[in-house]
Parts: C-alpha cells; structure tokens; sequence
C-alpha cells in the first residue's frame, strides 16, 4: 500500500477530482495548504507599501492506494492537475505499513479497496 | 373596517395625493419639508452601503475588494458628474435644446437668479436640497449595473462606463419624465423610477451581462453551477439597507413631508417589501424545496422596486399585490436567465429590470388615478429600454474595443482583488479557492 | 447646578411630559410631528436589522443562513399579520368585544371613516404613520424570541409560532394598556414597551427555550460548555443598530415630536444604555475577570430595555442608575439561566424580559409621576407574564406535537443552514466545525 | 447658468448663512428645529459604530474583539462624563473660573432655572438635545484616538486616557470657541469641529502612537512590512457609516433647520466627501500603481474633515477643491508617517489630524466671510495643538508610568484578545496566524 | 516509531482526544480537511440550481508514536471516532525514521515519548 | 529522499522561511494546524464560563528533500523555529520513494532538486 500525497492548484482540484474518479479512485483527503517552489510569488500593495507574497495557494491531496492503483493514481494527479506553467507541484509517494477503516475495523489492503 | 372596504377607501385615497399644500407656504412648511427631504437624502445615500453589501455578499471573497471599490468610486463619480452637468440636463427647466428630448441649462451648480428660498419649489424644498436628493439617485442608477457585472469586470473599463452613462444617459431619460419632457406630456408615471432609475441601472445590467459572458465555470456542460456568495451576513445587511434607503428613496419622492402622502407612501413601500419577501418564500420553498435566503432578500428588493413606480396611487391591496407578484417573478427571472446563460451573478437583472418594468406597467392596472394607462406605461417602459439599450450597447462596444472589458482568464481565477488591486479582502482567513 | 440640584430639577420635570399641544394643531404642526414618527418609524425598522446581526454575531457559523431568513421572514410576517388584523386588534377605539379585554375593528387596513388628516391624532401624526409605527413594533416582539431558540429549532414551526404570536398575543397584551384596555384604567404605565414589547417576546423566548432544551454539547457532566458566536464584529454591528432604533423606539413612543419630550426621553435613553454597558462591563470585569464583549454588547439593550418603561417620568439621575442596574442584572441572569440550564444563546431572555420586568418595576421606584405606583407595575407584569406564559406555552405545545420543534441531532450536527436551507453562509471560508 | 458663475454665485451665499431666524421663534419653528436636531444627533451616534467597524476592518482578526470593546466603552465614557462634568465646562455660560480660558457651571446637567423651551434657544432646540447633540461629538474626540493605538494599547490605560480626555480636555479646548471663550474673540472659526473635534483626537492619537511605538514587524530592516486589516467589508461598512454620520455632524451644526443653511451644508459636505474619493484613488493609482480600497475609504473621510471648519462658509468649488486636496493628502500622509515610522494601522493621524489642520486652514483660504483669515485659523490651530500635545502628553505619560502602555510581546503576538478579553471574534474560522 | 493519520468525523475530535489522553498519548496535532470516501455527499441549493457537494468535512489527526504506544493509539482512534455510520474514516500508519523535538533537541523516541 | 514534516509556532514561519532559503531549501509547502504537546493550553471566556483551549495554533511545514539536503532542512527548522519555551514543536522525518514534478514530469531526485 503506497500514501500518495499531491500538491497542486486550487483550481485544477475539480480536474484532478474527475480524472481519479474515471480510474475508480473515489477514497481521497483534501487540505487546503500555501507553498513555494520554482513559482515566484506576486506584490500585494496596502497603504503605500508592497508585501512580498511568496506562499501560493496550493491544495495538498492525500489518497491511500493499494499497489495497484498506484500508477492510476499518479497519473491521474498529471491528467487532472498539469497546466504546463510553473507552478503546477509535485506528488509524493510514501509507503503505508498499515491502515484502518475505522468503521468497519477492516485492515490493510481492504480498507482502502 | 373588512378588508373589502379597505381596498373602497385606499382608492378613495387618490384624492389627497394630489398636493394640497397651504396656500401661501411660509417658512415653517419649508422648514419642515425641507428637514424631510434631506432626511431623505440621506437615507438614498445609505443605499449605496446597501448595493456595496449586497453585491459582495453574494459573489466570491476573491473579488470583494473590487466590488466595495467600485460602490465606493461610482458614488463618488455619480455625484460629481452630476454636480457638473447631470443636474442641469436632467431638470433643464426652459432650456430645451430638442424640445421634450434634450435639454441643458449649463455646467456646475448654483443658485438660480432672484432666488427665494420659500419660492424656489413653492415651500418644498431649497436648491441646494433639490440638486443633492436628485445627485443621490443619480448615483444609484449606475451601482446597479455594478452588481451584475461583478466578477469579470475590468475597473477602469467599468468606472469609464459609469461615469458616461450616470453623467449623460440617465439624466437625458430622466428629463423625459421627471425634467418635464416629452413622456410627462405623453401622460407616463413613475413615482420614484421604477422605469427612470432601476430599469435605466437594469438595462445596462442586462447589456453588460451579455458583452461579458457568464464567468468562467458558471455554465458546464449545459448545466448551471450555482457560484455562491460568500457572506451572507454582508448580504443581509446589504438588502436591509437598501429596504431602509427606500423609505428615503420612496419617500422622498413626494417631494415634501405632506403627511398622508408620506405615510402612505411608506405604508405601500413597507408592505410591497414584505409581500416580496412572502412571494419569493413561497416559491423558492415550494418549488425549489429550500428556502433560499438569497432569493428571500431579492424577493424585499423585488416588491419595492415594483412598488417604486406607483407607491402614491396604487391602494393598500394593490401594493400587497405589487410586491408579492414582484416576490415571485424575481425567482422565476433569476431561474431562466441561468437557462439563457446570461450570468447576473446578484440578480440585478431580476430585480431592477424585471420587477422595474413590472412595476411600471402595474401603474397602469392598479393606479386609482384613472389617467395612468397601461398603453402609456408601456410607452415609457419601451422608449427608455430602447435608449438605454442603445446608449449602453454603444458604449460597452466602444469601451471593449478600446481598453477591452473582461479581465483575463487568470485574472478571473485568482480574483480581481489581487489582479485589480493588490489585495485581499479577508488577509489572515483562510479560504478553499478551488473556485 | 450641583448633582443634587440636578435631580431635583428633573424631578420637576414630569410637568412638560403631560402633552402640551399648541391649543389648535395646524398642519405645521402636523408636518413636523408626522415627518418625526415616521423617522422613528425607519428607526424601529433598522432594529430588525440589528437583532438579526446579533443574533447570527453570537451564534455558529452554521446556523447563521437559518437565522437571518428567521428575521427577513418575521418582520415580513409581522408587517402583513399587523395590517391584516393586529392593529385593530390592538387599536379597537371602540370594538372591543369583551371589555377592556379583547377588542377587533375588523380585518385590514384603510382611513376611517370622515377621517380629517389634523384632527386624527391631534395633529401628531396620520393614520398610516400611527399603523405602520406600531407595526414595526409588532415584529419586534416576535423578532426576541428568535435569538433564543436560534442553532436548534425548525424553521417551519418557528415561522408558524411568530405568526400566530405576534397576530394574537402581542395585539391582546397591547389592546390591555395602549389600546385603552384594562391595565390602562388600572393605572399601570409602560412608555414604550419594557412589559408590552419586550416582555411579551421575553416570555416566549422564556418557554422555547425550556420546551426545546439545550443545544447539544452546551451542558455536559454538570458543567457549562460555551458555544462561542461566531462573528463579534457582525454582533456589535447589531448592538449598535438596536440602540440607534431606540431613538425612534422610544423617540417615537412620545407619538410627538414634542421638543422637550422627546429629546428628554433620548436623554434618558441613552444615558441608560451607557450606564447599562459601564454596569456590565464592571461585573464582567471584576467578577469574572475578563471584559466580555458579549457581555458589554448586552449591557447597552439591557439598559435600553430597562429604560423603555419610564424612559419619560424618571429623572436623569434615575436613568443612569436603572441603566447600570440593568447592566448589572444581565449579567447575573446570564450566568443564572446557565445554572438552570437553560439556554438562550443571545441572552435574549436576560435582556428583554429581565430588564424588561426591571424598568416596568423601576416605574413604579423612580417615577416622577405620583399615580405610577409599584404595586400597579407588578400587577401588569404579572397579569401579561401570565397571558403570555400561558398562549405561548399552548402554542409552542401544540406545535411541538403536530411539526415537532426541534431539528434532528444529524442536523443540529452538521448546522441548520444545510439542513433547512442547504447553504453555507460563508461559502469558501475554512472552519474548525468540531462543535 | 456656468461653472464660472457658479463661484460668483455660491460667493454669494455667504449672506445667508447668517442666521435669519423668524424674528419671534414659535412653537412649529422649535418643533421642526429639535426635530432636526434630533435627527443629528442620531446621525453623530451612528458614527460611534462606523469607528469601530474600520477601526476593526483595518486591523487584524486577533485584535477585533479588544478593538470593538474600546469603541463600546468610548461611547459610554464619553457620554457618561459629558453628562457630570464635560457639558458644564464646554459651555459654561457666564461661569468662567479664568476668563475664555476655563469655565465650569457644576456637575450634572439639569434644566435651568426659569427654562422656557422656546427662548432657550431662540428656538433652535430644547436645553436636552443641546446636551445629547454636543456629548455625542465629545465621545468622537475620544474614539479617534482609539484606532491609531490600536493592536498594542492595553485597554485598561486606554479606556483611563480616554476618560479624562474626553472629561477634561476636549471641553476645555471646546470651550474657547465653541464655548464663546478667546478663540471665539480672536475670530477663530471652525463650523463644525475640523480642529476641535478631529485635531484634538488626531493629537492625542499622534503622541500616543509616538510613545507605544510601532508594531511587532511593522518596520523590518529599515522597510515598512504592511499589516493588512483583516475585513474590508468591515471597513467599507464603518467608513459610509461615518459619511453618512456626516451628515449629522455637520448638517446639525448649524444647530436649526434652516433650509438653505443645512442644506448648503449637506452639498458641501457631499461634494468634498466625493471628491476626496477622487482624489486619494488618483494619487493610490497613479503614483503607486494599484488602486487601494484602504486608501479610497480614507479619502473620503479626509474629505469630510476637511470641509468641516468650512461647511458653511465656503463655496461648492472650494469645496470639491478642498475634498480634493484632502484626499491627495491623506494618502501622501499615511506614506510619510510609515517613512517616520510612526505607525499608524488605520490612518487616524492622516485623517483627523492632517487634514483636520487643512481643513481648518483651508477656511482662511476659501471662506466667503471677509472676517476669516488664514492667520487667525493657524493660531487656533496651534493654540489647540499645543494644549493637546501637553495634555495628551503628560496623561500618557504618567498612564505609562503607572500602569503602562503597552502589552506585552507575546500578549501582541497571539493578539489582545486572548490576551486582554480571552475571547476570540471570529470562532471557528481558521486563519493563517503567521503575522 | 510509526506516524499515525487519520480521518475522523470533526464533531468525534473531542472523543478522540478524550480516548488518547486516557491512554497517556498527549502529543497531536490536528488539521481542517475535507474528503470523499463511501460516504455520499448532500446537495446545495442556492439561487435555483443544484450543487452537489462531494468533499465532506473531516479532521486529520497526525500523531507521532512509539512502537509500544502504536495498538493504544489506534485503539483510541476507534474508539472514540466510530459511530458506526458510514463516514466514520481511515487510519494510516508509516513509519517514522527519525524525530526531533525542536525546542530540545531531543532526537528519537525520546523527542514523542 | 526524505519527507520531513515539521510543526512550528505560527509567528516563527517567516524566520524558518529564511533559514531553509539561506540554505538553498526553496519548495516547502504549509498549512495550518492546531496542536497540543507539553504546552499547556488557555483558557477562553464566554459570557460567564470557561473553555479551556488544549488544541493551540501551530503551523505544519512539509518539504520533501534530497538526503543530501536532509540536515540541512533539519537545522534550518531548528534555526528558524527554536525560541526555547515550551510549544517549539517537533520534526518529523520520513521516507520517500519516489516523488514526480507534476509539470514536467520528471521523477525521482530531480523532481525536488
Ligand atoms: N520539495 C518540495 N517540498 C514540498 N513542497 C513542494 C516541493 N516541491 C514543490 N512543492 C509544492 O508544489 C507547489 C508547486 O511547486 P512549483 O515548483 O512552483 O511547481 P512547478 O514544479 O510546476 O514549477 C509548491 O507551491 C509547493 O507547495
Ligand atoms: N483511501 C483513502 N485515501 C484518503 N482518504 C481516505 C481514504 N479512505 C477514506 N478516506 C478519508 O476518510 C473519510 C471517510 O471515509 P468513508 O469511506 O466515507 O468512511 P467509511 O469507511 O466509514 O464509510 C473520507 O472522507 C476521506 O477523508
Ligand atoms: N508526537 C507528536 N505527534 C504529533 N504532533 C506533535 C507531537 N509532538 C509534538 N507535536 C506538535 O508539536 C507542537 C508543540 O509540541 P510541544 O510538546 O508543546 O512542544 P515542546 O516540545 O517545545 O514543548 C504540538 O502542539 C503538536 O502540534
């Protein structure tokens, strides 16, 4: 079993969201998060002087997969959330030793099938 | 009394709403008409906090910022431009330069010659009253367009519209009626400006609406994605304000503090409101199965648009049945321009063209004064639609050709707060922008 | 003038609160008074809008959609409930039915017969401006007991309750002493409804809250749980807008623009609200060692409602006192009902029918006026607190039987806004809804 | 008529700002007169709340509450000790202890001997609303202070400071113009209070920034790191609050109805509010590139100061000039002070201060009355500039010795409201609490 | 040492806590999220048209535990988050390969003890 | 590769900003959260009652990192976030097996680079 965790922009969630749901992946946790990479930030300007925004808006989605949705799973974070402009985030893949339906009490593999 | 009669003695009320004032007015009477009317003044002024809330509550906190900008920079447009040459074109007194049509007395303000303040309006009110009343609706006229334009809207593009159409257009058809000109001849009523204020804002409402297209993702594969409004508390407020501007707004169109017409006055404005909201309750509980409190608040502005026109000569009944037809016409207007994908993200359209036309025209079924005519209310309702049609249409097209009107798509998607601006509306907050 | 002096001097004052018209109103006179009541009237109109701001100030996030369409729909109800039977129920002149007791005039609104605008009221007003004041009075009462049974009670049986309440028993308890009833004969006074307004919705709110019991969470193993509001700025906005409608709720209720008397009783009422926020804010702060907005907030209406009974026959130096004394007792009343574990999560019960027993008992202490007497003040409250109790207890009763009051523990969970309205009121905002 | 006329003519006016009273004053004429009054003075009240809400706008959420508590308690401070003591040395009639310079008529207010309603004065208004209309504009004083210490003020020693400000030294300043002492005799005028309202708070707010010092961030490494207000809404509702208050303020500063007078006053005042706009979001835009709301809402209120000395006494051009450089002003203010780095979160030194000087001075400049010299305006400038700085001065500085100023540094990092109410305004909303 | 997330009900956070804090395990940290699992969203209605709303509103819990403390805590976690109803949640475990407590410097299971 | 998640103190965010950017770290992402460690809570008032507040404001920070640059960020969070009273917070370093720059796609090492 494999964590994915995604950031990408706020406004690609609806894509992304789509693109996961035609692969049958309709488990998925949403977090709203700020963050800086290659994008550079913007000015806001109050009363006279400029602020240095470089924390983005980003939202960060995490999704636990059996192995074999892995490859599913990635490629849908690219379909859904690529625009081609910096900016786009990155996606991480951990490894899950164990999980929980905390309904159920099912283990590992099951609870997130 | 049973209300039978009730609707027998509220006809019998035309009598009294033709002045009556004393013979010969002294300067208590002007005194007190006078402290009236800028009560009045300033109520209309506070609808400009009203618009402000309303159109913010009811779109997205990414473009808060822009929307409170523009109310703010539109009153002060409004009331400048008119200052300037609004007031003198819409009240052109003998100088007609097309007879009925187009009139101008000339630039800036001032006392007329040999002014006598008890004189001036035969005790009303002063000068200085009657410019600044008239500027505070002036203004009101373009914040509706505002509204419906909201979220897409270039600034400069949309300030540049108002400043034209609030120095000019609104004033040229004001003078039509209210000036003296030719639809006054024709016999056309509007009270406080069903026709000659909300529908001349709905208007153009409606022509921007169309220039620009709806906002990005409002309508998706032929279905329509509701974009809510982010605060509700702001929008409630807002409609509420609005409502107690309409007092002044109505009100002070008696254009004295004569007693039984004031208080009637407010009377059918107070309850074409509460039957507006009783009309679009009904419908968004019933049909739609949830009661929308955005609806319900459109629904109060609603009937006092629709009573707007004819608050002084339609009966207590009629005023009830005003508001709640306007109530529920709201509700349908605001469904099937969704289905004509034409995008008003606060409902302007519904409220001020719809339920402004609807209110005009209901002078003409429900007036107990028995020379308002439906015919003549359709007249007006037509004559200033086309112009203003015209006018606007005209005037976006130019505007989008040369600085263009819509933001770009990015703009649009980061909010015009921070492309427009440079700021947020709520810093600190934390939102999900994943609209 | 020392302090002494000065309470003195206003003890001489009850002489001018007897009316003291000019001996053959004119319609100067007329004007002014007539263009004051119908600012009051305005005045007592924004007030909805200030409940419906502290209300949805103090309470959750995701009740708030629910609670502003509670107040858009009330006053709508209350305004249309009013003209169709309240006010000739309230105002009989000579129908009554049973004497002193339950008068009607019929149904609806419209000018009595040979009605002579000055003669009317002695030149203090119209009768549209004498029905739509005490219209916008009507909804108030009805308005009160929203706050308290707010985050948990249906809306369909909350709007039904209001309607029959404020159609029936607000008009009866009014019809008793300002319809010329029997409390009148007795002597009782109330000046602008600390029994006949706030009481009379305090008492109400009183038995929803204790038919409904507490919201989930509030009250657990013996210990209080605050639900804390959700929006200080939005309930200060509301606090504000309440005391800025006392001026046209108790201005107004001198039914006069009678210069002494009316600006005595703003006077009065303002120095109350004041002393009533230095009183809460005492207790607040020395007692429970943190200055409570909450708590100052609702200082200032407990103090304005302690001062509405007598806000014309007591003296300065008494107005301030029963300010500060209201201010204190809100809140004690506030943490008291916690103990009983009652819960109004406005204090909707400890402002209006605390403070509301408070200033109608204060009458009877600190009046100027020999003929106001405690024993007479008590009998009125008891006598309304008893009609009251007992019709909004069979009301509330057999509503709960037939629709049930009470939203489910799914919904009362995910907020009422979902439940009743599907909306959010703050759509793209993030919250912590862990409670 | 032209705009060159339009000078000549409004030059003229100056005749009758003169007070033309009918030569026996009667009942009506009172009625209306207080009535008016009246109607000011909840105008002024209203401003209380427009403080709070841009004073809270533009500041930052974790400090709404403390925010919203001061501008309660202000209000009852203020009015409560204009009540014992403030009214009898602002206006103590014949009662000077040292000749124009400091009088007191004793503690309390109370009718005066031999009061007759009507002579009182001549007319105008009753001795109450004399009273409540001057003690609502001595609570302003003291509220503007309020928002340029705001974040880091601990409330106890602001709400001390404020209260023998507003007991002692606004009525004692108050006193030698308005109160007929020296500055009256020098000929000294200020119509409304540009000086002697909005100097006197914009003083004491500058020493009082001076001596708290920035806040924690503000200026990082020799540049200025904005600290965005948190509600723009907020603030938009709190600056068309204290417009509109405007209207009382300096419309009921002619202290009659008098037709042309307040409603001259209501154009001038419109105007320079308008055109304040015009000319902050000009200077915001062009010089700094970005539109900004902040800078737009204090524009107009920059223009309101700025017309108050002048109301009355200046024409429509000179007022839009004066609007308009106020509006200039203000933004190149708030950009000097941040280079000073006085830190000012809400522009109060800006707007009350600077150009309440300007405003002041601008009467020397443009007043129609022969009598005004630009000399006279700037020694009441600095005579009132001077007493504040030394009052204000010594009172911080001894608050500061004793109890401190400031709170502590991690008190202002979770912000004053844990600190000082342990309450938050916004509960459950999530923020991002980095700053 | 292992790294615990999970996806509870928000109105179940203060049972969840109450269950960790008898269980000795006081060290959490808590974020705002939304999801989708089995649990079917509800609609908004606003203005006319429909909105189906899919993301829920859920908490995530990120709790950083020795091996000993890991059955107690999702014993905790169970307890007091399952109503039973669909929407309870998951529970992710991972490991943890290092920890510091930043205030100390203490590293290991020392730094979550 | 490593991910290190970290929790701060809110107000300590710019000063660790700057120390991972002296340290060439540029792409972190941030969100809020609410924590409780040793740090007691406070007490909120209310009309009368108290609340105590045991969840308290922090900041979570997650970077996904090279293992070269792993002390690095390491230290820099210390640096930046380290005031000595109790609630610094705590560093949290996991494994990473593959990472992927939604943009351009590229995997691995590179993609966090
Ligand atoms: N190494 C990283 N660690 C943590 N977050 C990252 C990392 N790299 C990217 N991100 C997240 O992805 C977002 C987009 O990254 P960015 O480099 O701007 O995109 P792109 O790779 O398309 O240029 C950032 O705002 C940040 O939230
Ligand atoms: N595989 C998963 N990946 C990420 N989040 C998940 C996953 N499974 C469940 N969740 C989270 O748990 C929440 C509840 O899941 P759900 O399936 O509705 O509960 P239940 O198992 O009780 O029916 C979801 O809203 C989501 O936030
Ligand atoms: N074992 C842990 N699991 C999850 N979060 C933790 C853990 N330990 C600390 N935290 C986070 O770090 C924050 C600070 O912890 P605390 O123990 O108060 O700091 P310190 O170690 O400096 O005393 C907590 O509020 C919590 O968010």
């Amino acid at each position: 079993m494999k964590l994915v965790v995604a950031y990408i922009r706020p406004d690609r969630l609806t894509a992304v969201k789509k693109a996961l749901f035609e692969r049958q992946i309709y488990k998925i946790s949403v977090t709203n998060a700020i963050g800086c990479g290659q994008q550079r930030g913007y000015h806001e300007h109050y009363r006279g002087s400029d602020l240095e925004v470089d924390l983005l808006k980003k939202v960060r989605i995490e999704i636990g997969v059996n192995d074999a949705f892995l490859d599913a799973t990635i490629g849908a974070l690219i379909e859904g959330g690529q625009t081609g402009e910096v900016g786009d985030g990155i996606i991480f893949v951990q490894d899950l030793i164990d999980c929980l339906n905390i309904r159920t009490g099912e283990r590992g593999p099951a609870a997130i099938g | 009394m049973l209300l039978g009669e009730c609707q027998f003695l509220a006809l019998s009320l035309s009598m009294w709403v033709e002045p009556t004032p004393a013979p010969m007015p002294n300067l208590e009477i002007l005194t007190v008409n006078n402290t009236w009317m800028l009560v009045a003044t300033f109520l209309v002024f506070i609808m400009h906090l009203g618009f402000a809330c309303l159109e913010a509550g009811l779109t997205r906190a990414k473009n808060t910022v822009n929307i409170l900008f523009k109310n703010t920079g539109i009153i002060a447009i409004g009331l400048l431009t008119f200052a300037l040459c609004g007031f003198n074109m819409m009240y052109p007194g003998e100088a007609w330069r097309i007879s009925g049509v187009l009139g101008f007395s000339g630039m800036g303000i001032g006392l007329p010659l040999n002014y006598d303040q008890i004189a001036y309006a035969n005790g009303a009110y002063t000068y200085w009253t009657d410019f600044l009343f008239q500027a505070m609706f002036a203004a009101t006229a373009a914040t509706i367009v505002s509204g419906a334009v909201a979220e897409r809207v270039k600034l400069g593009s949309f300030l540049l519209f108002s400043l034209i159409y609030v120095a000019l257009v609104y004033p040229i058809t004001g003078s039509w009626h209210w000036g003296g000109g030719w639809l006054k001849a024709e016999g056309f009523y509007d009270f406080a400006g069903s026709t000659l204020v909300h529908s001349v804002g709905g208007w153009a409402a409606l022509v921007g609406v169309w220039m620009l297209g709806p906002r990005m993702g409002k309508y998706a594969n032929g279905k329509v994605k509701p974009i809510m409004g982010h605060n509700m508390p702001l929008a409630t407020i807002g409609a509420f304000l609005l409502w107690l501007g309409w007092f002044g707004f109505n009100g002070g169109s008696v254009l004295s503090a004569d007693p039984n017409a004031v208080s009637f006055v407010f009377v059918t404005t107070t309850l074409a409101a509460a039957s507006g909201i009783i009309g679009a309750m009904a419908v968004s509980w019933i049909w739609q199965r949830k009661p929308d409190l955005s609806m319900v608040l459109n629904g109060s502005l609603a009937g006092l648009v629709g009573i707007t026109a004819g608050a002084d000569t339609v009966s207590v009944v009629a005023a009830v049945a005003i508001g709640f037809i306007a109530g529920v016409l709201v509700v349908f207007s605001v469904v099937f321009l969704d289905f004509l994908k034409m995008d008003d993200p606060v409902g302007a359209i519904s409220v001020h063209l719809v339920c402004g036309i609807w209110g005009t025209l209901a002078v003409g079924l429900f007036s107990t004064n028995p020379q308002h005519t439906f015919w003549t209310q359709l007249l007006g309702v037509a004559a200033i639609g086309g112009f203003c049609l015209l006018t606007s249409g005209t005037l976006f097209f130019c505007i989008k050709k040369v600085l263009g009107l819509r933001v770009s798509e990015s703009e649009e998607l980061e909010g015009l707060d921070l492309g427009e601006h440079g700021m947020e509306a709520y810093t600190g907050f934390q939102f999900f922008t994943t609209q």
